[in-house]
């Protein structure tokens, strides 16, 4: 599974990107990204404030329930700044 | 057919809206400019970062919406990434219609969307040193959700 | 400083939005088009009559309004006359300023005010031969007067 | 003083401006416009329909009660049809 990061949450972790393969009991995002805070000092960091971070599972916004399923893609972002 | 363009080049405003008066008797544009300051910091540069792939689809989305909620013949949104000086365009949002109701209101709809609902970000790096990802503001927000109040407004 | 031209000439748009870019964030345009059909039938040519004298204090007066209800950095109205054969551009309207609600709420006001306040009057000349003045719409002032309560609209 | 006459006024009445001197008894818009309607045919068509003509005093609107005063040009015209 391919897991992207944009703007303060890719600085704060330092890559852009990162492929994973959450353990069998990983079966929702909100788990996803509870795995995902602990594989380091600087994740734990990045998802502090996990009200400021959007998540798009394969390009769609979703929210912790939401089931991973055989998503490809997961993207954690803060809120969108265009325009 | 809406035209969708991310970019790190700079595009030519009147080509754009050349392009879009063919059919129409109304052209509306929106064109963004990086500033030279922010709160009162002089910006060296507002750095555009965007997710690849989606973001054409989002900007593909509010296009439809915009051509179906209005009588339009055609529109465009063009958005730069990467870094861009003070006075560089950012975005480009244009809209035409036989009439100047559709195309202003429409054009208003395709920036207010484009700046809560796709994917880019904004990153200020100042003079003196240092930078700050841009907060997403509640005015933006509001400006979005009164859309989808009871249809158009008022034209 | 409003820019106010009435020209029997093409008008560049490109040149004059850029020309708004300097010191803006947010850069608002309308432009109007000659269509090819009026009511089901077949145009040869628009012809534009005004008020010389008149009309650059008009539109002057317009700008200076726009200028003063909205924080712009600057506004440009151009008004083309004589005969105007379809796909012509007839009329530009343009406002900049830091923010895009003030931009794009004026460029609204500026073609509204303008399409009832400025002494222009259009003449339908039919491709099958024979002319028509073309007459005031109740819509077009009802547009004009959503300006006059209580000052800006929601954005 | 000056008439003007624009739009289908023009076309009706057959050119665009006028030199006259009013009598001294039209003092206002409105005794005017009678001795414009008055001079012709043409002009008698063109005025048919007053409630359809707008009019401008030294280019101000008026109404037919406005004195004439010291007034050098009088225009007449149907509502703007710009932009």
């Amino acid at each position: 599974m391919k897991i992207l990061y944009f703007a303060w949450l890719r600085e704060r972790i330092g890559h852009a990107e990162e492929d994973i393969t959450p353990p069998a009991e990983v079966t929702t995002i909100g788990a996803l990204t509870d795995y995902l805070a602990a594989r380091s000092p600087a994740h734990a960091k990045a998802f502090a404030d996990r009200r400021a971070i959007k998540i798009a599972l394969d390009q769609r916004f979703v929210t912790d329930g939401a089931a991973l399923g055989t998503a490809r893609e997961v993207a954690y972002f803060p809120p969108f700044t265009g325009g | 057919m809406p035209r969708i363009l991310v970019t790190t080049e700079d595009f030519d405003v009147g080509a754009e809206l050349a392009r879009l008066e063919s059919g129409a008797g109304a052209i509306a544009s929106f064109v963004g400019v990086v500033r030279g300051e922010s709160d009162g910091r002089e910006l060296a540069a507002l750095t555009l970062e965007h997710y690849p792939g989606m973001t054409e689809t989002a900007l593909a989305g509010i296009a439809e919406t915009a051509m179906t909620r209005w009588r339009l013949t055609d529109c465009v949104i063009i958005h730069r990434i990467g870094r861009l000086v003070p006075g560089s365009r950012i975005v480009l949002a244009a809209a035409s219609s036989a009439h100047r109701g559709d195309a202003l209101e429409a054009t208003a709809f395709l920036i207010d969307w484009l700046k809560t609902d796709a994917p880019f970000w904004k990153r200020e790096d100042f003079a003196e040193g240092g930078s700050a990802w841009v907060e997403a503001r509640t005015d933006d927000q509001k400006a979005r959700d009164r859309w989808q109040i009871g249809g158009t407004t008022a034209a």
